[in-house]
Protein backbone atom coordinates (compact mmCIF):
# COMPACT_ATOMS: atom_id res chain seq x y z
CA UNK A 1 0.00 0.00 0.00
CA UNK A 2 1.37 3.32 -1.15
CA UNK A 3 2.25 5.75 2.04
CA UNK A 4 3.76 9.19 2.22
CA UNK A 5 5.33 11.47 4.70
CA UNK A 6 5.38 15.10 4.51
CA UNK A 7 5.23 17.76 7.25
CA UNK A 8 3.17 16.09 9.65
CA UNK A 9 0.68 14.58 7.50
CA UNK A 10 0.73 11.18 6.49
CA UNK A 11 -1.11 10.25 2.76
CA UNK A 12 -2.62 6.99 2.84
CA UNK A 13 -3.16 5.42 -0.46
CA UNK A 14 -5.21 1.92 -0.70
CA UNK A 15 -6.30 0.26 -3.96
CA UNK A 16 -9.38 -1.99 -4.49
CA UNK A 17 -11.39 -3.50 -2.22
CA UNK A 18 -11.08 -3.09 1.54
CA UNK A 19 -12.60 -6.30 3.07
CA UNK A 20 -11.17 -8.51 5.75
CA UNK A 21 -8.78 -10.15 3.07
CA UNK A 22 -7.15 -7.17 3.24
CA UNK A 23 -7.81 -5.54 6.77
CA UNK A 24 -4.74 -7.30 8.10
CA UNK A 25 -1.87 -5.91 6.34
CA UNK A 26 -4.00 -2.46 5.70
CA UNK A 27 -3.66 -2.11 9.63
CA UNK A 28 0.26 -3.25 10.04
CA UNK A 29 1.06 -0.62 7.08
CA UNK A 30 -0.63 2.11 9.31
CA UNK A 31 0.42 0.99 12.32
CA UNK A 32 3.74 0.94 11.06
CA UNK A 33 4.17 4.25 9.25
CA UNK A 34 2.32 6.14 12.43
CA UNK A 35 4.89 4.82 14.86
CA UNK A 36 7.69 5.81 12.89
CA UNK A 37 6.69 9.22 11.77
CA UNK A 38 5.31 11.99 13.74
CA UNK A 39 1.51 12.29 12.68
CA UNK A 40 -0.38 14.89 13.72
CA UNK A 41 -2.73 14.64 9.96
CA UNK A 42 -4.03 11.00 8.53
CA UNK A 43 -5.24 11.43 5.00
CA UNK A 44 -6.53 8.57 3.47
CA UNK A 45 -7.09 8.75 -0.57
CA UNK A 46 -9.68 6.53 -1.03
CA UNK A 47 -9.81 7.04 -4.96
CA UNK A 48 -8.73 3.69 -5.91
CA UNK A 49 -11.22 1.95 -3.55
CA UNK A 50 -14.27 0.37 -5.26
CA UNK A 51 -15.55 -1.45 -2.41
CA UNK A 52 -15.54 -1.04 2.00
CA UNK A 53 -17.61 -3.04 4.61
CA UNK A 54 -17.74 -2.84 8.06
CA UNK A 55 -14.26 -4.66 8.33
CA UNK A 56 -12.78 -2.11 6.07
CA UNK A 57 -14.36 0.81 7.76
CA UNK A 58 -13.23 -0.61 11.42
CA UNK A 59 -9.16 -0.10 10.62
CA UNK A 60 -10.43 3.61 9.59
CA UNK A 61 -11.85 4.08 13.04
CA UNK A 62 -9.15 2.61 14.93
CA UNK A 63 -7.14 5.16 13.59
CA UNK A 64 -8.98 7.35 13.75
CA UNK A 65 -9.32 6.79 17.81
CA UNK A 66 -5.77 6.81 18.04
CA UNK A 67 -4.93 10.40 16.16
CA UNK A 68 -8.00 11.85 18.61
CA UNK A 69 -5.78 10.69 21.21
CA UNK A 70 -2.55 12.10 20.39
CA UNK A 71 -4.52 15.73 19.29
CA UNK A 72 -4.42 14.72 15.41
CA UNK A 73 -6.86 14.60 12.77
CA UNK A 74 -7.81 12.17 10.05
CA UNK A 75 -9.31 13.65 6.57
CA UNK A 76 -10.51 11.93 3.87
CA UNK A 77 -10.19 12.51 0.22
CA UNK A 78 -11.54 11.06 -2.93
CA UNK A 79 -14.05 9.03 -1.93
CA UNK A 80 -16.39 6.84 -4.83
CA UNK A 81 -20.00 6.97 -4.84
CA UNK A 82 -20.59 3.43 -3.44
CA UNK A 83 -18.24 3.65 -0.27
CA UNK A 84 -20.00 7.21 0.51
CA UNK A 85 -22.91 5.19 0.93
CA UNK A 86 -21.03 2.98 3.68
CA UNK A 87 -18.80 6.19 5.28
CA UNK A 88 -22.70 8.12 5.23
CA UNK A 89 -24.40 5.04 7.19
CA UNK A 90 -21.65 4.23 9.72
CA UNK A 91 -21.53 7.94 10.78
CA UNK A 92 -17.52 8.73 10.18
CA UNK A 93 -18.44 10.64 7.71
CA UNK A 94 -20.08 13.19 10.06
CA UNK A 95 -16.53 13.14 12.29
CA UNK A 96 -13.90 12.98 9.50
CA UNK A 97 -14.20 16.00 6.74
CA UNK A 98 -13.47 14.94 3.11
CA UNK A 99 -11.38 17.29 0.54
CA UNK A 100 -11.57 17.18 -3.31
CA UNK A 101 -7.63 16.40 -3.00
CA UNK A 102 -4.82 15.66 -1.32
CA UNK A 103 -3.43 19.18 -1.77
CA UNK A 104 -6.73 21.11 -0.36
CA UNK A 105 -6.68 18.10 2.78
CA UNK A 106 -2.91 19.42 3.66
CA UNK A 107 -3.97 22.88 3.06
CA UNK A 108 -6.71 22.80 5.40
CA UNK A 109 -4.12 20.79 8.15
CA UNK A 110 -4.50 24.03 10.47
CA UNK B 1 -36.91 -18.15 -14.92
CA UNK B 2 -36.40 -19.21 -11.06
CA UNK B 3 -32.96 -20.58 -9.86
CA UNK B 4 -30.70 -22.13 -7.31
CA UNK B 5 -27.51 -22.70 -6.65
CA UNK B 6 -24.85 -23.42 -3.30
CA UNK B 7 -21.87 -22.18 -2.59
CA UNK B 8 -19.44 -23.79 -0.05
CA UNK B 9 -16.04 -22.66 0.73
CA UNK B 10 -13.36 -23.00 3.28
CA UNK B 11 -13.42 -19.92 5.97
CA UNK B 12 -10.17 -17.83 4.75
CA UNK B 13 -10.64 -13.99 4.51
CA UNK B 14 -9.53 -13.84 1.25
CA UNK B 15 -13.05 -15.97 -0.22
CA UNK B 16 -14.95 -13.24 0.94
CA UNK B 17 -14.42 -11.27 -2.23
CA UNK B 18 -15.04 -14.43 -3.93
CA UNK B 19 -18.49 -15.24 -2.20
CA UNK B 20 -19.17 -11.42 -3.21
CA UNK B 21 -18.43 -11.96 -7.16
CA UNK B 22 -20.33 -15.42 -6.94
CA UNK B 23 -23.20 -13.66 -5.41
CA UNK B 24 -23.31 -10.97 -7.78
CA UNK B 25 -23.11 -13.03 -10.74
CA UNK B 26 -25.86 -14.43 -9.51
CA UNK B 27 -28.31 -12.01 -8.69
CA UNK B 28 -27.60 -10.28 -12.10
CA UNK B 29 -30.04 -13.13 -13.31
CA UNK B 30 -32.35 -10.50 -11.76
CA UNK B 31 -32.83 -6.93 -12.77
CA UNK B 32 -31.10 -5.25 -10.18
CA UNK B 33 -30.12 -1.89 -10.65
CA UNK B 34 -25.73 -1.48 -9.90
CA UNK B 35 -26.83 0.22 -7.13
CA UNK B 36 -28.77 -3.22 -5.37
CA UNK B 37 -25.87 -4.79 -7.09
CA UNK B 38 -23.18 -3.01 -4.76
CA UNK B 39 -25.57 -3.48 -1.52
CA UNK B 40 -25.99 -7.20 -2.11
CA UNK B 41 -22.39 -7.15 -2.05
CA UNK B 42 -21.76 -5.46 1.42
CA UNK B 43 -25.25 -7.73 2.76
CA UNK B 44 -22.43 -10.93 1.20
CA UNK B 45 -19.46 -9.44 2.90
CA UNK B 46 -20.54 -8.75 6.21
CA UNK B 47 -22.33 -12.25 6.50
CA UNK B 48 -19.26 -14.01 5.29
CA UNK B 49 -16.68 -12.16 6.93
CA UNK B 50 -19.07 -12.94 10.61
CA UNK B 51 -19.10 -16.65 9.78
CA UNK B 52 -15.10 -16.46 9.35
CA UNK B 53 -14.25 -13.64 12.39
CA UNK B 54 -16.83 -14.67 14.99
CA UNK B 55 -18.13 -18.08 13.57
CA UNK B 56 -14.79 -20.00 13.50
CA UNK B 57 -12.68 -17.72 15.48
CA UNK B 58 -10.68 -16.67 12.25
CA UNK B 59 -9.51 -20.64 11.92
CA UNK B 60 -9.51 -21.57 8.30
CA UNK B 61 -10.77 -25.10 8.36
CA UNK B 62 -14.52 -24.55 9.01
CA UNK B 63 -17.03 -24.40 6.08
CA UNK B 64 -19.06 -21.62 5.00
CA UNK B 65 -22.00 -22.28 2.59
CA UNK B 66 -24.29 -19.49 1.18
CA UNK B 67 -27.57 -21.34 -0.74
CA UNK B 68 -29.09 -18.59 -3.48
CA UNK B 69 -32.19 -18.69 -4.76
CA UNK B 70 -33.94 -16.57 -7.59
CA UNK B 71 -38.01 -16.97 -7.23
CA UNK B 72 -40.40 -14.47 -8.73
CA UNK B 73 -38.36 -11.40 -8.89
CA UNK B 74 -36.57 -11.96 -5.43
CA UNK B 75 -33.34 -12.96 -4.21
CA UNK B 76 -32.88 -14.93 -1.15
CA UNK B 77 -29.35 -15.53 0.49
CA UNK B 78 -28.90 -18.00 3.34
CA UNK B 79 -25.54 -17.81 4.48
CA UNK B 80 -24.66 -20.79 7.36
CA UNK B 81 -21.38 -21.39 9.42
CA UNK B 82 -21.57 -24.23 11.80
CA UNK B 83 -19.47 -22.30 14.09
CA UNK B 84 -19.63 -21.03 17.65
CA UNK B 85 -23.40 -19.66 17.52
CA UNK B 86 -24.47 -16.58 18.84
CA UNK B 87 -25.92 -16.41 22.57
CA UNK B 88 -28.22 -13.56 22.23
CA UNK B 89 -29.25 -12.79 18.82
CA UNK B 90 -31.32 -10.21 20.14
CA UNK B 91 -28.50 -8.31 21.43
CA UNK B 92 -26.32 -8.88 18.50
CA UNK B 93 -28.77 -7.66 16.14
CA UNK B 94 -28.51 -3.89 18.08
CA UNK B 95 -26.02 -1.62 16.55
CA UNK B 96 -22.37 -1.17 18.16
CA UNK B 97 -23.43 -4.15 19.32
CA UNK B 98 -19.75 -6.30 18.42
CA UNK B 99 -18.01 -8.79 20.99
CA UNK B 100 -14.68 -7.23 19.31
CA UNK B 101 -13.31 -3.85 20.20
CA UNK B 102 -11.33 -3.91 17.32
CA UNK B 103 -14.94 -3.94 15.11
CA UNK B 104 -17.31 -1.31 14.60
CA UNK B 105 -20.72 -3.84 15.51
CA UNK B 106 -22.48 -2.87 12.41
CA UNK B 107 -22.37 -5.47 10.04
CA UNK B 108 -26.14 -6.49 10.85
CA UNK B 109 -27.09 -2.94 10.66
CA UNK B 110 -25.32 -3.16 7.12
CA UNK B 111 -27.25 -6.29 6.14
CA UNK B 112 -30.32 -4.46 7.29
CA UNK B 113 -30.07 -1.67 5.58
CA UNK B 114 -29.03 -3.18 2.21
CA UNK B 115 -31.68 -6.07 2.15
CA UNK B 116 -34.86 -5.79 2.39
CA UNK B 117 -35.63 -8.92 5.09
CA UNK B 118 -33.04 -10.28 7.35
CA UNK B 119 -33.68 -13.01 9.95
CA UNK B 120 -30.90 -14.70 11.96
CA UNK B 121 -30.89 -18.21 13.42
CA UNK B 122 -27.82 -19.49 15.51
CA UNK B 123 -27.62 -22.07 18.68
CA UNK B 124 -24.40 -21.96 20.61
CA UNK B 125 -21.97 -24.51 19.68
CA UNK B 126 -23.74 -25.49 16.68
CA UNK B 127 -23.59 -22.37 14.13
CA UNK B 128 -25.35 -19.52 12.98
CA UNK B 129 -27.97 -19.01 9.77
CA UNK B 130 -28.16 -15.80 8.51
CA UNK B 131 -30.84 -15.65 5.95
CA UNK B 132 -31.42 -12.05 4.12
CA UNK B 133 -34.22 -11.35 0.77
CA UNK B 134 -34.10 -8.24 -1.42
CA UNK B 135 -36.61 -7.68 -4.72
CA UNK B 136 -36.01 -6.00 -7.97
CA UNK B 137 -37.66 -2.65 -7.22
CA UNK B 138 -37.70 -2.68 -3.59
CA UNK B 139 -34.63 -0.26 -3.19
CA UNK B 140 -36.74 2.44 -5.39
CA UNK B 141 -40.05 1.72 -3.08
CA UNK B 142 -37.85 1.80 0.05
CA UNK B 143 -37.16 5.49 -1.00
CA UNK B 144 -40.29 6.46 -2.04
CA UNK B 145 -41.66 5.28 1.36
CA UNK B 146 -39.15 7.29 3.02
CA UNK B 147 -40.00 10.47 1.36
CA UNK C 1 -2.60 -20.73 0.29
CA UNK C 2 -4.30 -23.79 -0.01
CA UNK C 3 -8.30 -23.30 -0.77
CA UNK C 4 -11.20 -25.12 -1.77
CA UNK C 5 -15.27 -24.61 -2.96
CA UNK C 6 -17.89 -26.39 -3.96
CA UNK C 7 -20.44 -25.04 -6.64
CA UNK C 8 -23.78 -26.77 -6.75
CA UNK C 9 -26.44 -25.47 -9.15
CA UNK C 10 -29.47 -26.16 -11.45
CA UNK C 11 -28.81 -27.19 -14.84
CA UNK C 12 -30.40 -24.15 -16.43
CA UNK C 13 -28.35 -22.42 -19.68
CA UNK C 14 -28.14 -19.26 -17.53
CA UNK C 15 -25.36 -20.58 -15.12
CA UNK C 16 -23.48 -21.82 -17.87
CA UNK C 17 -22.08 -17.79 -17.70
CA UNK C 18 -22.47 -18.01 -13.50
CA UNK C 19 -20.36 -20.91 -13.30
CA UNK C 20 -17.60 -19.50 -15.78
CA UNK C 21 -17.66 -16.18 -13.52
CA UNK C 22 -17.54 -18.29 -10.17
CA UNK C 23 -14.55 -20.38 -11.30
CA UNK C 24 -12.63 -17.16 -13.01
CA UNK C 25 -12.90 -15.73 -9.42
CA UNK C 26 -11.57 -18.31 -7.38
CA UNK C 27 -8.87 -18.72 -9.73
CA UNK C 28 -7.22 -15.25 -9.53
CA UNK C 29 -6.48 -16.28 -6.47
CA UNK C 30 -3.81 -17.92 -7.75
CA UNK C 31 -1.00 -15.86 -9.76
CA UNK C 32 -2.49 -16.93 -13.40
CA UNK C 33 -2.25 -14.55 -16.73
CA UNK C 34 -5.44 -13.02 -18.24
CA UNK C 35 -5.01 -15.30 -21.24
CA UNK C 36 -5.17 -18.45 -18.47
CA UNK C 37 -8.71 -17.09 -17.07
CA UNK C 38 -9.23 -17.12 -20.30
CA UNK C 39 -8.67 -20.45 -20.90
CA UNK C 40 -10.44 -21.73 -18.01
CA UNK C 41 -13.51 -19.86 -18.58
CA UNK C 42 -13.59 -21.72 -21.56
CA UNK C 43 -13.52 -25.05 -20.13
CA UNK C 44 -15.31 -24.45 -17.92
CA UNK C 45 -18.19 -23.44 -20.14
CA UNK C 46 -17.46 -26.82 -22.34
CA UNK C 47 -18.11 -29.14 -19.41
CA UNK C 48 -20.85 -27.47 -17.83
CA UNK C 49 -22.72 -27.41 -21.31
CA UNK C 50 -21.78 -30.75 -21.83
CA UNK C 51 -23.58 -31.35 -18.19
CA UNK C 52 -26.70 -29.71 -19.14
CA UNK C 53 -27.24 -30.42 -22.88
CA UNK C 54 -25.95 -34.40 -22.78
CA UNK C 55 -25.68 -35.23 -19.24
CA UNK C 56 -29.39 -33.80 -18.43
CA UNK C 57 -30.55 -33.56 -21.82
CA UNK C 58 -31.64 -29.82 -21.08
CA UNK C 59 -33.87 -30.84 -18.48
CA UNK C 60 -33.49 -27.72 -16.19
CA UNK C 61 -33.96 -29.54 -12.92
CA UNK C 62 -30.58 -31.75 -12.87
CA UNK C 63 -27.62 -30.87 -10.27
CA UNK C 64 -24.54 -29.73 -11.74
CA UNK C 65 -21.38 -29.62 -9.45
CA UNK C 66 -17.72 -27.97 -10.05
CA UNK C 67 -14.94 -28.57 -6.92
CA UNK C 68 -12.54 -26.19 -6.87
CA UNK C 69 -9.55 -26.71 -5.53
CA UNK C 70 -6.06 -24.17 -5.04
CA UNK C 71 -2.98 -26.55 -3.79
CA UNK C 72 0.85 -25.96 -4.28
CA UNK C 73 -0.03 -23.24 -7.76
CA UNK C 74 -2.38 -25.49 -9.39
CA UNK C 75 -5.73 -25.21 -10.02
CA UNK C 76 -8.15 -28.49 -10.58
CA UNK C 77 -11.88 -28.61 -11.21
CA UNK C 78 -14.11 -31.41 -10.90
CA UNK C 79 -17.18 -30.86 -12.98
CA UNK C 80 -19.95 -33.56 -12.26
CA UNK C 81 -23.53 -34.21 -12.87
CA UNK C 82 -25.57 -37.16 -12.24
CA UNK C 83 -27.08 -37.39 -15.69
CA UNK C 84 -27.32 -40.14 -18.63
CA UNK C 85 -23.59 -40.22 -18.62
CA UNK C 86 -21.46 -41.82 -21.41
CA UNK C 87 -21.09 -45.51 -22.91
CA UNK C 88 -17.67 -44.95 -24.68
CA UNK C 89 -15.74 -42.31 -23.18
CA UNK C 90 -12.56 -42.93 -25.52
CA UNK C 91 -14.73 -42.10 -28.35
CA UNK C 92 -16.61 -39.10 -26.98
CA UNK C 93 -12.94 -37.76 -26.41
CA UNK C 94 -12.05 -37.94 -30.06
CA UNK C 95 -12.78 -34.77 -32.00
CA UNK C 96 -15.59 -34.13 -34.30
CA UNK C 97 -16.96 -37.19 -32.08
CA UNK C 98 -20.62 -34.91 -31.21
CA UNK C 99 -23.71 -37.13 -30.98
CA UNK C 100 -25.29 -34.20 -31.59
CA UNK C 101 -25.30 -33.14 -35.17
CA UNK C 102 -26.38 -29.51 -34.71
CA UNK C 103 -22.82 -29.58 -32.50
CA UNK C 104 -19.29 -29.12 -33.31
CA UNK C 105 -17.55 -32.40 -30.79
CA UNK C 106 -15.10 -29.57 -29.89
CA UNK C 107 -15.95 -29.00 -26.34
CA UNK C 108 -13.55 -32.36 -24.91
CA UNK C 109 -10.88 -30.94 -27.52
CA UNK C 110 -11.21 -27.48 -25.83
CA UNK C 111 -10.87 -28.70 -22.66
CA UNK C 112 -7.66 -30.47 -23.29
CA UNK C 113 -6.39 -27.24 -25.05
CA UNK C 114 -6.62 -25.10 -22.62
CA UNK C 115 -6.18 -26.82 -19.10
CA UNK C 116 -3.13 -28.94 -18.39
CA UNK C 117 -4.48 -32.21 -18.17
CA UNK C 118 -8.29 -33.79 -18.31
CA UNK C 119 -9.52 -36.90 -17.06
CA UNK C 120 -13.13 -37.86 -17.64
CA UNK C 121 -15.06 -40.76 -15.74
CA UNK C 122 -18.76 -41.31 -16.77
CA UNK C 123 -21.32 -44.51 -16.24
CA UNK C 124 -24.28 -44.47 -18.19
CA UNK C 125 -27.43 -43.92 -16.45
CA UNK C 126 -25.06 -42.69 -12.98
CA UNK C 127 -23.45 -39.58 -14.49
CA UNK C 128 -19.82 -38.07 -15.26
CA UNK C 129 -17.62 -36.33 -13.98
CA UNK C 130 -14.63 -34.25 -15.67
CA UNK C 131 -11.02 -33.61 -13.32
CA UNK C 132 -9.49 -30.87 -15.27
CA UNK C 133 -6.14 -28.85 -13.71
CA UNK C 134 -4.13 -26.59 -14.49
CA UNK C 135 -0.88 -24.61 -13.31
CA UNK C 136 -0.19 -21.38 -13.03
CA UNK C 137 3.21 -20.64 -15.52
CA UNK C 138 1.73 -24.07 -17.63
CA UNK C 139 0.91 -22.02 -20.37
CA UNK C 140 4.52 -20.19 -21.14
CA UNK C 141 6.41 -23.87 -20.50
CA UNK C 142 4.15 -25.72 -22.91
CA UNK C 143 4.60 -22.69 -26.00
CA UNK C 144 8.36 -22.84 -25.33
CA UNK C 145 8.12 -26.70 -25.43
CA UNK C 146 6.36 -26.26 -28.67
CA UNK C 147 8.65 -24.20 -30.58
CA UNK D 1 -29.25 -9.19 -31.67
CA UNK D 2 -28.90 -6.39 -34.28
CA UNK D 3 -29.33 -7.34 -38.01
CA UNK D 4 -28.88 -5.48 -41.29
CA UNK D 5 -29.53 -6.54 -44.83
CA UNK D 6 -28.42 -4.57 -47.74
CA UNK D 7 -28.21 -5.51 -51.38
CA UNK D 8 -27.69 -9.28 -50.41
CA UNK D 9 -25.44 -8.88 -47.95
CA UNK D 10 -26.61 -9.67 -44.04
CA UNK D 11 -24.96 -8.04 -41.35
CA UNK D 12 -25.16 -9.75 -37.83
CA UNK D 13 -23.70 -7.61 -34.80
CA UNK D 14 -24.15 -10.04 -31.45
CA UNK D 15 -23.03 -8.70 -28.05
CA UNK D 16 -21.63 -10.35 -24.91
CA UNK D 17 -20.97 -13.94 -24.75
CA UNK D 18 -22.24 -16.64 -27.08
CA UNK D 19 -21.90 -19.66 -24.88
CA UNK D 20 -26.06 -21.80 -24.41
CA UNK D 21 -27.19 -19.01 -22.26
CA UNK D 22 -27.96 -17.10 -25.89
CA UNK D 23 -27.39 -19.85 -28.66
CA UNK D 24 -31.39 -20.62 -29.19
CA UNK D 25 -31.89 -16.49 -29.12
CA UNK D 26 -29.04 -16.38 -31.80
CA UNK D 27 -29.77 -18.98 -33.97
CA UNK D 28 -33.07 -18.15 -34.51
CA UNK D 29 -32.83 -14.59 -35.03
CA UNK D 30 -30.57 -15.58 -37.96
CA UNK D 31 -32.86 -18.48 -38.95
CA UNK D 32 -35.71 -15.62 -39.45
CA UNK D 33 -33.39 -13.16 -41.08
CA UNK D 34 -31.94 -15.69 -43.74
CA UNK D 35 -35.80 -17.00 -44.31
CA UNK D 36 -37.09 -13.69 -44.87
CA UNK D 37 -34.02 -12.54 -47.01
CA UNK D 38 -32.36 -13.45 -50.38
CA UNK D 39 -28.61 -13.63 -48.50
CA UNK D 40 -25.64 -15.13 -50.81
CA UNK D 41 -23.42 -13.14 -47.82
CA UNK D 42 -23.19 -13.37 -44.14
CA UNK D 43 -21.41 -11.07 -42.37
CA UNK D 44 -20.52 -11.57 -38.69
CA UNK D 45 -19.68 -8.64 -36.74
CA UNK D 46 -18.04 -9.80 -33.87
CA UNK D 47 -16.55 -6.85 -32.60
CA UNK D 48 -18.90 -6.55 -29.20
CA UNK D 49 -18.35 -10.59 -28.56
CA UNK D 50 -16.20 -10.91 -25.60
CA UNK D 51 -16.37 -14.67 -25.11
CA UNK D 52 -17.53 -17.96 -27.27
CA UNK D 53 -17.38 -21.00 -26.75
CA UNK D 54 -17.90 -24.62 -28.97
CA UNK D 55 -21.96 -24.08 -28.37
CA UNK D 56 -21.30 -20.47 -30.15
CA UNK D 57 -19.19 -21.37 -32.84
CA UNK D 58 -21.52 -24.17 -33.76
CA UNK D 59 -24.25 -21.82 -34.48
CA UNK D 60 -21.66 -19.82 -36.70
CA UNK D 61 -20.75 -22.95 -38.69
CA UNK D 62 -23.89 -24.35 -39.05
CA UNK D 63 -25.17 -20.98 -41.17
CA UNK D 64 -21.95 -21.59 -42.55
CA UNK D 65 -22.87 -25.26 -44.03
CA UNK D 66 -26.37 -23.71 -44.78
CA UNK D 67 -25.36 -20.61 -46.91
CA UNK D 68 -22.39 -22.88 -48.64
CA UNK D 69 -25.17 -25.14 -50.06
CA UNK D 70 -27.00 -21.99 -51.25
CA UNK D 71 -23.73 -20.57 -53.39
CA UNK D 72 -23.21 -18.18 -50.43
CA UNK D 73 -20.79 -16.88 -48.45
CA UNK D 74 -20.09 -15.93 -44.60
CA UNK D 75 -17.03 -13.73 -43.61
CA UNK D 76 -16.25 -12.45 -39.93
CA UNK D 77 -15.17 -8.74 -38.66
CA UNK D 78 -13.70 -7.17 -35.48
CA UNK D 79 -12.53 -10.58 -34.28
CA UNK D 80 -11.15 -10.01 -30.17
CA UNK D 81 -8.05 -11.76 -29.51
CA UNK D 82 -9.48 -14.17 -26.82
CA UNK D 83 -12.78 -15.57 -29.22
CA UNK D 84 -9.55 -15.18 -31.96
CA UNK D 85 -7.92 -18.59 -30.43
CA UNK D 86 -11.02 -20.54 -30.28
CA UNK D 87 -11.77 -19.74 -34.40
CA UNK D 88 -8.33 -20.78 -34.70
CA UNK D 89 -8.04 -23.87 -32.30
CA UNK D 90 -11.38 -24.80 -34.53
CA UNK D 91 -10.29 -24.01 -37.80
CA UNK D 92 -13.24 -21.89 -38.74
CA UNK D 93 -10.60 -19.26 -39.33
CA UNK D 94 -9.33 -21.53 -42.35
CA UNK D 95 -13.02 -21.65 -44.19
CA UNK D 96 -14.11 -18.35 -43.44
CA UNK D 97 -12.17 -14.78 -44.45
CA UNK D 98 -11.99 -12.04 -41.90
CA UNK D 99 -11.69 -8.49 -42.80
CA UNK D 100 -10.78 -5.23 -41.19
CA UNK D 101 -14.74 -3.68 -41.14
CA UNK D 102 -18.08 -4.14 -42.41
CA UNK D 103 -17.42 -2.48 -45.41
CA UNK D 104 -14.70 -3.77 -46.42
CA UNK D 105 -16.04 -7.07 -46.15
CA UNK D 106 -19.22 -5.92 -47.94
CA UNK D 107 -16.79 -4.77 -51.21
CA UNK D 108 -14.93 -8.07 -51.22
CA UNK D 109 -18.03 -9.91 -51.54
CA UNK D 110 -17.97 -10.95 -55.03
N1 LIG E 1 -21.73 -16.02 12.33
C1 LIG E 1 -21.56 -15.62 13.60
N2 LIG E 1 -21.14 -16.51 14.55
C2 LIG E 1 -20.98 -16.12 15.83
N3 LIG E 1 -21.22 -14.88 16.28
C3 LIG E 1 -21.65 -13.94 15.40
C4 LIG E 1 -21.85 -14.27 14.03
N4 LIG E 1 -22.30 -13.16 13.39
C5 LIG E 1 -22.37 -12.20 14.33
N5 LIG E 1 -21.99 -12.66 15.54
C6 LIG E 1 -22.00 -11.90 16.82
O1 LIG E 1 -22.82 -10.75 16.66
C7 LIG E 1 -22.07 -9.58 16.94
C8 LIG E 1 -22.55 -8.41 16.07
O2 LIG E 1 -22.25 -8.66 14.71
P1 LIG E 1 -22.05 -7.45 13.69
O3 LIG E 1 -23.26 -6.55 13.78
O4 LIG E 1 -21.77 -8.00 12.36
O5 LIG E 1 -20.81 -6.65 14.26
P2 LIG E 1 -19.23 -6.97 14.20
O6 LIG E 1 -18.97 -8.05 13.21
O7 LIG E 1 -18.60 -5.67 13.81
O8 LIG E 1 -18.84 -7.39 15.60
C9 LIG E 1 -20.61 -9.95 16.71
O9 LIG E 1 -19.72 -9.14 17.45
C10 LIG E 1 -20.60 -11.40 17.19
O10 LIG E 1 -20.47 -11.48 18.59
N1 LIG F 1 -21.66 -34.67 -19.21
C1 LIG F 1 -21.94 -35.49 -20.24
N2 LIG F 1 -22.97 -36.38 -20.14
C2 LIG F 1 -23.28 -37.21 -21.17
N3 LIG F 1 -22.62 -37.23 -22.35
C3 LIG F 1 -21.60 -36.36 -22.51
C4 LIG F 1 -21.21 -35.46 -21.49
N4 LIG F 1 -20.14 -34.74 -21.94
C5 LIG F 1 -19.90 -35.18 -23.19
N5 LIG F 1 -20.75 -36.17 -23.55
C6 LIG F 1 -20.77 -36.93 -24.84
O1 LIG F 1 -19.50 -36.74 -25.44
C7 LIG F 1 -19.66 -36.20 -26.77
C8 LIG F 1 -18.48 -35.28 -27.11
O2 LIG F 1 -18.49 -34.14 -26.28
P1 LIG F 1 -17.83 -32.77 -26.79
O3 LIG F 1 -16.43 -33.05 -27.24
O4 LIG F 1 -17.97 -31.76 -25.71
O5 LIG F 1 -18.68 -32.36 -28.06
P2 LIG F 1 -20.16 -31.73 -28.22
O6 LIG F 1 -20.59 -31.19 -26.89
O7 LIG F 1 -19.98 -30.64 -29.23
O8 LIG F 1 -21.05 -32.82 -28.70
C9 LIG F 1 -21.01 -35.52 -26.74
O9 LIG F 1 -21.58 -35.39 -28.02
C10 LIG F 1 -21.81 -36.41 -25.81
O10 LIG F 1 -22.34 -37.53 -26.51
Amino acid sequence: MDCEYRQGTLFVRPRGELDIGVTDVFRKVLEENLAKNSVNHLVFNLSQVSFIDSSGLGVILGRYKRLQQQGGRVSLVGVQPQVRRILVLSGLLTVMPEYASEEEAAARAG
Amino acid sequence: MDNQAKLEFKSLPANVAFARVTVAAFASQLDFTLNDIEEIKVAVSEAVANAIIHGYDNQPDGIVTIVMTISNGTLELVVGDRGKGIANVKKALEPSSSTDPERMGLGFVFMQSFMDSLHVESAPGKGTTVTMSKSVGSSGKKEQLEH
